[in-house]
C-alpha cells in the first residue's frame, strides 16, 4: 500500500464544488459569438482582420484555457506553467523579429 | 606568423577587441586557478582539521555579480562599436560582386570584368556583395579577420580596406559538400596603379600581382586550346576532369561517342553521346541527368554560342 | 509497483499540462515560421488566403468548438455519476472530430485538384510567397489533422473505459487529461482559422 | 551480486526480486535506479564509438589517413561524431544517468513520478540511437552536413539526412518525457520537510534543465519535421528556390540548440556543487546564489541563440541584441564559479579523486566559458566564427565541462551505485595523461582557429600542419588516459573492494542508505529538518 503521504493524500484540489453544465454552455455561446465577430472583422479589410486576429483569437483561446481546461479551478502551479510557456513563446517571437523587422 | 599579420583595417579593429578580452580572460583564469590551488593546499585537512561553516556573504555575492557584469558589458560595447566600423562600408567603396558556388569563387567588378581571384588596390575601400548560386557558403579572409556568409537568394555585404601588399587566402567556412575544404581562392592586394592598369586595360590586360598569385592560380600555358581555357574560366573543371580522374561530375575523357545511361524526367534511358547531347547537357543539365550523379548539382552554363561550340569541339578531342 | 500505486491526481494533471507545454511550443515553432514568412510576403499571403474556402474553415471551427464543449460536459456528467450521458457526450465529440476530418479531407482534395500542393507543377508557376503559403498551409493543417486523429483514438479508448467503469465518479483523471488534450487541439485550430482562412 | 544478508536488510536494487530474471528483469524494470544504469550502459557504448571516430578524424588531419578515407567519408565522420556526442551523450548524459538514479533519492522519494513513462523514455532513446546508426548504412549513406543540418545543403544532399534527422526527433521525445517526469517528481514527491531551499543543489540544476528541455526541445522537433517534409514533399519553407529562407532554418535550429548547451552543462554544474561541500567538509557557499543562477541560466539561456548567426546576414539590430544577451548569460556562470571557489575557503579538505576531477572541471570550463565570451563579442566573432577556435571552445565546455563533470559525478557516486570501490591510485595515474593530452589537443585547436583554420575541412593548408600534428599527438595521450579511467572502473565493478555506505562522509540522503541502495530506497520516508550540507561545527 502507499505507505507515505507527503502532502494531501488523494489530491483532487478542485473537488470543492464542481461547476455544472450551464457555465460551459455559456462559454460555448461566447466562443461562437467571438468567432462570428472575427469573421466579420476580416470583411472590413486587412488591418481590421489583423486586429481581429490579434485580439479576438487570444480571447477565444483564453476562454478555452480558463473554463474548458479548468484553469479557473486550478492552483497557482498549473497557471504558472501555462504563463511560462506563453511568455517563452512571446519572447521567441520578439527576438526573432529583432532580425526580420529590421532588414 | 607571416601569413596572419594584420592586412586590413578590419584586422586591427578585430584584434584590438580580441586582446582586450584575452587579457581579462587570462587574468581571471590565473586568479581562479591560483586561488583553487592555494585553498586546496592551505586548507588541507591535515593543516586545517576544523572547517568553518560559512554560509555565504551577501556583499561578496554582489561584488562578483556586478564586476563581471560590468566587464562583460564593456566587452560587448567594445565589440559592437568596432564591429560597427567593420560593417559600414564608406560611400566611395568600389563594389565587387562575389559569387559562391560549389566549389569555387568568382568576382565581378563594376565594369563587368571578372576574375577567379580577388584583386584589390592597396589602401582603397572595397565593398563586397556576396551571393551564392546553390548552398550556404562562407567568405573568409583570415588576414583581414573578415567573414560573411554567402546565402542563396540573398545578398550579404561586407567591406575591407587592405593595408598590406600580398596574396591572402580566401577560405569557405560553411560546410557545402565534398569539396568544401578545396573551395579556396586568394585576395591579391596590389599597388593602386597596378590595379588600375588591369582594371582599365581591356580584355587582354595582364593580371596584376603575377608573382603573388603564382602559388594560388597557375597562369595558363600559351598553347592551351581555347575550349580548355573556357572550361577553366567557367569553373567546369571544379567538377569535371579531362584526364579521367573521378570528381563531382563525370570526367570528360572519352565522353564523346560513349553510350551513357541517363534519366530524362525520371525515366532511365541509354543514349550515345553526340554533339546535340553535349549541348543539352551543358546548357540545360537538369533535362538529362547521368546515372549515379546528383540531379541538381551542375549549374546551367552561361556560354555564348561561339564559346559553346569551342567547348564542344574541345570535348570531342578528349579521347 | 503496479497495484499499489500512490495516487496523485494533481501530479497527473501537472504531467499532462507539461506535455501540453511541449505541444504548444511545437506548434509555436510553426507559428514562428508562419509570422516570419508572412512578414516577408504580406501580399502573397493575402492572395494565398483568398484561394482557401473560408466557409469550410468557419464550419470546421464551429464543429471543433462544439466538440470541445461536449468533452467538458462529459466530465461534468461523470462528476454527477451519470455514466450514460458521459458516454453520449464523448460519442458526440468523436463524431464531431470525424466530421472535422471529413470536411478537411474535401478541402485538401479540392486543393490537390487545383494543383495547389507542394511540388505541384502549377504551384511552381505561382509567386514564391504563395508557394511558401501553401507549404505552410499543408504542414500546419496536416499536423493539426494528425492531432485530431490521435485525439479521436484517445477519446475512443476513454469512452470504453467509462463503459467498463474504470473511469467513474471518484476516479476520472484519465478523462480529464484526455479532455485537456482535445481542448488544446481546439485552441490550435482557433489560431489556424484567422491565419489561413481569414488572411484574405 | 551481494544479496547475502537478505533476511536482515532489504535486497539491493541489483538483485532481481520480481518474477522476471536477468536481462528481461532489466529491460522491463520501472526502478529509476535500474533505468539510470541502463542509460549508463547504452551511453558508454555509443560514446566509445564516437570517441573512435574523433580519433580517426585526428589521424586524417595528420594526412596519413587520406588515402583510406575520402573527403565524403570525412564529412560523414564529423557529422556522426557530432550527432552521437551531442544527441546521444552530452544532452541526455547527466540527467538520464545521475538524474534518474539520484534525484528521487536526494529528495527522499521512492521513485520518479511516472515510473513507466521513465522506462518509455529509455526505449525512445534506444530507438533513436538505433535509427541514428541505421542512417549510416542505409539510403544514400551517412549524412555529411555537420550536426547542424544547415539548409539548403541538408535538403539537397543525396545522403541519408532524413533518417538521421528523424532519429534526432525521436531522441528529442525521450528528452522531453524525461523533463516532464523530473519536474513532476520535484513538485510532487519531496519528502516531508524537504522545502525548496532544503533540496540539494543538484536537484535545482536538474529542475532548471528539465524546464529547458520542455521549452526548447519541441522547436527542434518541429524543425526536423520540416526538414523531412521539405526533402520528401518540397514544401519550400527553407528552400530558397521556392521562396523559403535558409536563415529561418538557422533561427529555428539554434532556438533549440543554444539552450541545449545549457541542458548539457547545468546538471554537470549541479553534480560539481554536490561534490565540493562533501570534500571540503563544510556547507556550500551561497546556496541561494547557486540555486537562482541555475534558474537564471535556464531563463536567459533561451534568449541568445542567434550568436551562432552573426555572420549569416541577419539584421544589425539582431546582432547587437544577441551579442548583449550573450554577455548577460555569462554572469550566472561566473557566480557559480566564484561560489565554488568560495566553498573551498576555510574548509577541511579531504583530497580524493572526485575532487580532483571537480577542480579539473572548473579549470577547463573556465577556459571554455571565457573563449565563449570572446566569440560573443561581435568584432571578434566575424574572425573566429566557423574556425577551429569554435571547435576548441565547445570541446572545452562540452568535454572539459560536461564530460569531466560526468566523470567527477561517476567517481563520486560509483561506490553508491555499484557498492564497490575503485583503485584511487589508478584514477590519479590516468588523470595525468588525460589532462595533458586534453590541453594539447584543444588548446592547439584554439590557436589553429585564431590563425584562420576553418572547421569541417578535410584537407588543410600547409601553414596549419604543425599545430594539427600537436593536436593529434595530444589526442593519443587523451585516449590513453581515458582507457585507463574506464578500465579502472570496469575492473572495480567486477573485482573491486566492497564500498562502505558513506565512503566520503557526505550528508545528503543518498549516503544514509546502503550501498547499493535497496529497491525501495528508503525503509521509511525520512523527515527533513535542515538544509542539505549542515556539517557539525566541530571536527568529527
Ligand atoms: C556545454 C556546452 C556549452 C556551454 C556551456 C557554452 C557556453 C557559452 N558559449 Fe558556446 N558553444 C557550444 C557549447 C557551449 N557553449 C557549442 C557546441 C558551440 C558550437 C556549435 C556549432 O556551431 O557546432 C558553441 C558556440 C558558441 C558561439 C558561436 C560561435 C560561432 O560559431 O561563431 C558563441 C558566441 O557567442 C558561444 C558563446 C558562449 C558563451 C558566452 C557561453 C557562456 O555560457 C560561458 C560562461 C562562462 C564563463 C564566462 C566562465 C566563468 C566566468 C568567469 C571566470 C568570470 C570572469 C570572467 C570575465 C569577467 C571575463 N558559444
Ligand atoms: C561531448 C562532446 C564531444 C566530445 C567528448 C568530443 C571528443 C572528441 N572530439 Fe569532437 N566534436 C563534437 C563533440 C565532441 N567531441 C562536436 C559537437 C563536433 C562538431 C561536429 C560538426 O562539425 O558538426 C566535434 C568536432 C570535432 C572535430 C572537428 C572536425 C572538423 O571540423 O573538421 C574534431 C577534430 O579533430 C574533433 C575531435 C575530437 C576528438 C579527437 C575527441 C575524442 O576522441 C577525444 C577522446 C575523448 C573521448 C572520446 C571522450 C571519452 C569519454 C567517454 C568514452 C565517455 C564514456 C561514457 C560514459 C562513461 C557514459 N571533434
Ligand atoms: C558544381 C559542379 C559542376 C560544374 C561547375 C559543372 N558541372 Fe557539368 N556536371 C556536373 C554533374 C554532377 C554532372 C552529372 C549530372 C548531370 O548530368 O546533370 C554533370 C554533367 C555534365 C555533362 C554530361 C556528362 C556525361 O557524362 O554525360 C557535361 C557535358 C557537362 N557536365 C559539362 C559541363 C560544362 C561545360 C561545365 C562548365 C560550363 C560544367 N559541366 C560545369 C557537375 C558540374
Ligand atoms: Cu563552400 Cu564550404
Ligand atoms: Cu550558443
Amino acid at each position: 500500500m502507499s505507505d507515505y503521504t507527503h502532502d494531501s493524500h488523494v489530491s483532487t484540489e478542485h473537488a470543492v464544488a464542481h461547476p455544472g453544465y450551464g457555465i460551459f454552455i455559456k462559454v460555448w455561446v461566447a466562443l461562437v459569438i467571438l468567432t462570428g465577430l472575427l469573421v466579420l472583422s476580416s470583411h472590413f479589410g486587412q488591418s481590421y482582420a489583423v486586429w481581429g486576429l490579434l485580439t479576438l483569437t487570444p480571447i477565444k483561446a483564453g476562454l478555452v484555457f480558463y473554463y474548458f481546461m479548468h484553469l479557473k479551478y486550478e492552483g497557482a502551479l498549473l497557471k504558472g506553467v501555462v504563463l511560462i510557456t506563453i511568455g517563452t513563446l512571446l519572447i521567441f517571437f520578439a527576438l526573432l523579429f529583432s532580425d526580420v523587422a529590421f532588414h | 606568423m607571416e601569413w596572419m599579420k594584420q592586412a586590413a583595417i578590419s584586422a586591427q579593429k578585430s584584434d584590438a577587441v580580441f586582446f582586450y578580452v584575452f587579457g581579462l580572460s587570462v587574468a581571471f583564469l590565473l586568479f581562479i586557478t591560483a586561488l583553487m590551488i592555494y585553498f586546496v593546499i592551505r586548507y588541507d585537512k591535515k593543516r586545517h582539521p576544523v572547517a568553518s561553516q560559512i554560509e555565504g556573504h551577501v556583499g561578496l555575492e554582489i561584488v562578483w555579480t556586478v564586476i563581471p557584469l560590468i566587464l562583460f558589458l564593456s566587452i560587448f560595447y567594445y565589440g559592437w562599436t568596432n564591429y560597427e566600423y567593420m560593417s559600414q562600408a564608406p560611400r566611395e567603396s568600389m563594389v565587387v560582386k562575389v559569387m559562391a558556388r560549389q566549389w569555387s569563387w568568382s568576382f565581378e567588378y563594376p565594369n563587368g570584368k571578372q576574375s577567379k581571384v580577388l584583386f584589390a588596390p592597396l589602401e582603397k575601400p572595397m565593398k563586397l556583395e556576396v551571393r551564392s548560386a546553390d548552398m550556404v557558403h562562407g567568405f573568409y579572409v583570415p588576414s583581414f579577420r573578415l567573414k560573411i556568409d554567402a546565402v542563396p537568394a540573398r545578398a550579404n555585404t561586407t567591406w575591407f580596406q587592405a593595408t598590406r601588399l600580398g596574396a591572402y587566402d580566401i577560405e569557405c567556412t560553411v560546410i557545402c559538400g565534398v569539396d568544401h575544404s578545396l573551395m579556396l581562392s586568394k585576395v591579391v592586394v596590389v599597388p593602386e596603379d597596378e590595379f588600375k592598369a588591369w582594371y582599365f586595360g581591356g580584355e587582354n590586360a595582364p593580371e596584376p600581382g603575377k608573382s603573388l598569385t603564382a602559388a594560388g592560380t597557375p597562369a595558363a600555358p600559351p598553347d592551351e586550346p581555347k575550349g580548355l581555357a573556357l572550361l577553366k574560366a567557367n569553373g567546369c573543371l571544379e567538377c569535371h576532369s579531362v584526364d579521367g580522374k573521378p570528381m563531382v561530375g563525370p570526367t570528360f575523357k572519352g565522353l564523346f561517342g560513349k553510350s551513357e545511361q541517363i534519366k530524362v524526367a525520371g525515366v532511365d534511358q541509354t543514349v550515345t553521346v553526340d554533339e546535340a547531347y553535349l549541348r543539352r547537357a551543358i546548357l540545360n543539365p537538369e533535362s538529362q541527368v547521368v546515372r549515379g550523379y546528383p540531379a541538381d548539382t551542375m549549374p546551367a552554363a552561361e556560354l555564348k554560342p561561339d564559346e559553346l561550340s569551342q567547348v564542344v569541339t574541345y570535348l570531342k578531342t578528349l579521347k | 509497483m503496479t497495484g499499489h500505486v500512490h495516487r496523485d491526481d494533481l501530479g497527473a494533471r501537472l504531467g499532462m499540462w507539461l506535455f501540453l507545454v511541449t505541444e504548444m511550443i511545437l506548434f509555436g515553432g510553426l507559428f514562428i515560421a508562419y509570422s516570419y514568412m508572412r512578414y516577408r510576403y504580406p501580399a502573397e499571403f493575402h492572395h494565398g488566403g483568398g484561394e482557401l474556402n473560408a466557409t469550410l474553415g468557419i464550419i470546421n471551427t464551429i464543429v471543433l468548438l462544439t466538440s470541445s464543449l461536449t468533452v467538458v460536459l462529459s466530465i461534468v456528467a461523470i462528476q454527477k455519476a451519470d455514466k450514460r450521458k458521459a458516454i453520449a457526450f464523448l460519442a458526440t465529440t468523436i463524431g464531431l472530430g470525424l466530421v472535422f476530418l471529413v470536411i478537411k479531407g474535401f478541402e485538401w482534395a479540392a486543393k490537390f485538384h487545383h494543383g495547389l500542393y507542394p511540388s505541384a507543377p502549377h504551384l511552381g508557376t505561382l509567386p514564391q510567397g504563395e508557394q511558401v503559403f501553401f507549404g505552410l498551409y499543408f504542414t500546419m493543417t496536416g499536423l493539426h489533422g494528425l492531432h485530431v486523429l490521435v485525439g479521436i483514438s484517445v477519446l475512443t479508448v476513454l469512452a470504453r473505459m467509462v463503459g467498463t467503469g474504470s473511469i467513474r465518479q471518484d476516479r476520472y483523471i484519465h478523462l480529464e487529461n484526455g479532455g485537456l488534450y482535445w481542448h488544446l487541439v481546439d485552441v490550435i485550430w482557433i489560431f489556424l482559422l484567422p491565419l489561413f482562412y481569414l488572411a484574405a | 551480486m551481494s544479496g547475502t544478508h537478505a533476511s536482515t536488510a532489504p535486497p539491493s536494487y541489483l538483485v532481481d526480486t520480481g518474477t522476471r530474471k536477468g536481462l528481461m528483469a532489466w529491460l522491463t524494470t520501472t526502478d529509476h535506479k535500474r533505468i539510470g544504469v541502463l542509460y549508463l550502459g547504452a551511453m558508454v557504448t555509443f560514446f566509445m564509438v564516437a570517441m573512435g571516430v574523433g580519433f580517426v578524424m585526428r589521424l586524417v588531419q595528420l594526412t596519413t589517413f587520406q588515402k583510406l578515407i575520402s573527403a565524403q567519408t570525412y564529412n560523414a565522420l564529423f557529422t556522426v561524431h557530432g550527432v552521437i556526442m551531442i544527441f546521444l551523450f552530452v544532452i541526455p548524459g547527466l540527467p538520464a544517468v545521475f538524474g534518474n538514479f539520484f534525484l528521487p533519492i536526494l529528495i527522499g522519494a521512492k521513485d520518479v513520478a511516472f515510473p513507466r513513462l521513465n522506462l518509455t523514455s529509455w526505449y525512445f532513446f534506444m530507438a533513436g540511437a538505433i535509427l541514428a546508426v541505421l542512417s549510416l548504412f542505409t539510403g544514400g549513406g551517412a549524412p555529411d552536413t555537420g550536426w547542424s543540418f544547415y539548409a539548403p545543403f541538408s535538403l539537397k544532399t543525396g545522403t541519408n539526412v532524413s533518417l538521421a534527422v528523424f532519429a534526432a526527433f525521436v531522441l528529442g521525445f525521450s528528452s522531453m518525457l524525461t523533463g516532464i517526469n523530473f519536474i513532476t517528481t520535484i513538485h510532487r514527491l519531496r519528502a516531508p520537510g524537504m522545502k525548496w531551499f532544503r533540496m540539494p543543489l543538484f536537484c535545482w540544476a536538474v529542475y532548471s534543465t528539465a524546464w529547458i528541455q520542455l521549452l526548447a526541445t519541441p522547436i527542434i522537433a518541429i524543425t526536423l519535421v520540416l526538414v523531412i517534409l521539405e526533402r520528401f514533399f518540397g514544401i519550400g519553407i527553407f528552400d530558397p528556390a521556392k521562396g523559403g529562407d535558409p536563415l529561418l532554418y538557422q533561427h529555428l535550429f539554434w532556438i533549440y540548440s543554444h539552450p541545449a548547451v545549457y541542458i548539457m552543462i547545468l546538471p554537470a554544474m549541479g553534480a560539481i556543487t554536490e561534490i565540493i561541500p562533501t570534500f571540503a567538509k563544510r556547507t556550500i557557499f551561497g546556496y541561494k546564489a547557486i540555486a537562482f543562477s541555475s534558474i537564471a541560466i535556464a531563463a536567459v539561456g533561451s534568449l541568445v541563440w542567434a550568436h551562432h548567426m552573426f555572420t549569416s546576414g541577419m539584421s544589425n539590430v539582431a546582432q547587437i541584441v544577441f551579442s548583449l544577451l550573450t554577455m548577460i548569460v555569462a554572469v550566472p556562470s561566473a557566480i557559480k564559479v566564484f561560489n565554488w571557489v568560495g566553498t573551498l575557503y576555510k574548509g577541511s579538505i579531504d583530497f580524493q579523486p572526485p575532487l580532483l576531477f571537480t577542480l579539473t572541471f572548473i579549470f577547463l570550463f573556465c577556459i571554455g566559458g571565457l573563449t565563449g565570451v570572446m566569440q560573443g563579442a561581435l568584432a571578434v566573432n566575424v574572425h573566429l566564427h566557423d574556425t577551429y577556435f569554435i571547435v576548441g571552445h565547445f570541446h572545452y565546455v562540452m568535454f572539459g565541462g560536461t564530460v569531466m563533470g560526468f566523470f567527477a559525478a561517476l567517481l563520486y557516486w560509483f561506490p553508491k551505485m555499484f557498492g564497490k570501490m575503485y583503485s584511487k591510485k589508478a584514477i590519479y595515474a590516468s588523470w595525468f595523461p588525460m589532462f595533458v593530452g586534453f590541453n594539447m589537443l584543444y588548446f592547439g585547436m584554439l590557436i589553429l582557429g585564431m590563425l584562420g583554420m576553418p572547421r569541417r575541412y578535410y584537407v588543410h593548408l600547409p601553414q596549419y600542419h604543425t599545430l594539427h600534428v600537436v593536436a593529434t599527438v595530444g589526442s593519443w595521450f587523451l585516449v590513453l588516459g581515458l582507457l585507463g579511467f574506464f578500465a579502472t572502473l570496469l575492473y572495480a565493478i567486477f573485482k573491486g573492494e566492497k564500498a562502505e555506505d558513506n565512503p566520503w562522509g557526505g550528508l545528503t540522503l543518498e549516503w544514509t542508505i546502503p550501498s547499493p541502495p535497496p529497491v525501495e530506497n528508503f525503509d521509511e520516508i525520512p523527515t527533513i529538518t535542515a538544509g542539505p550540507y549542515v556539517f557539525p561545527q566541530e571536527a568529527q
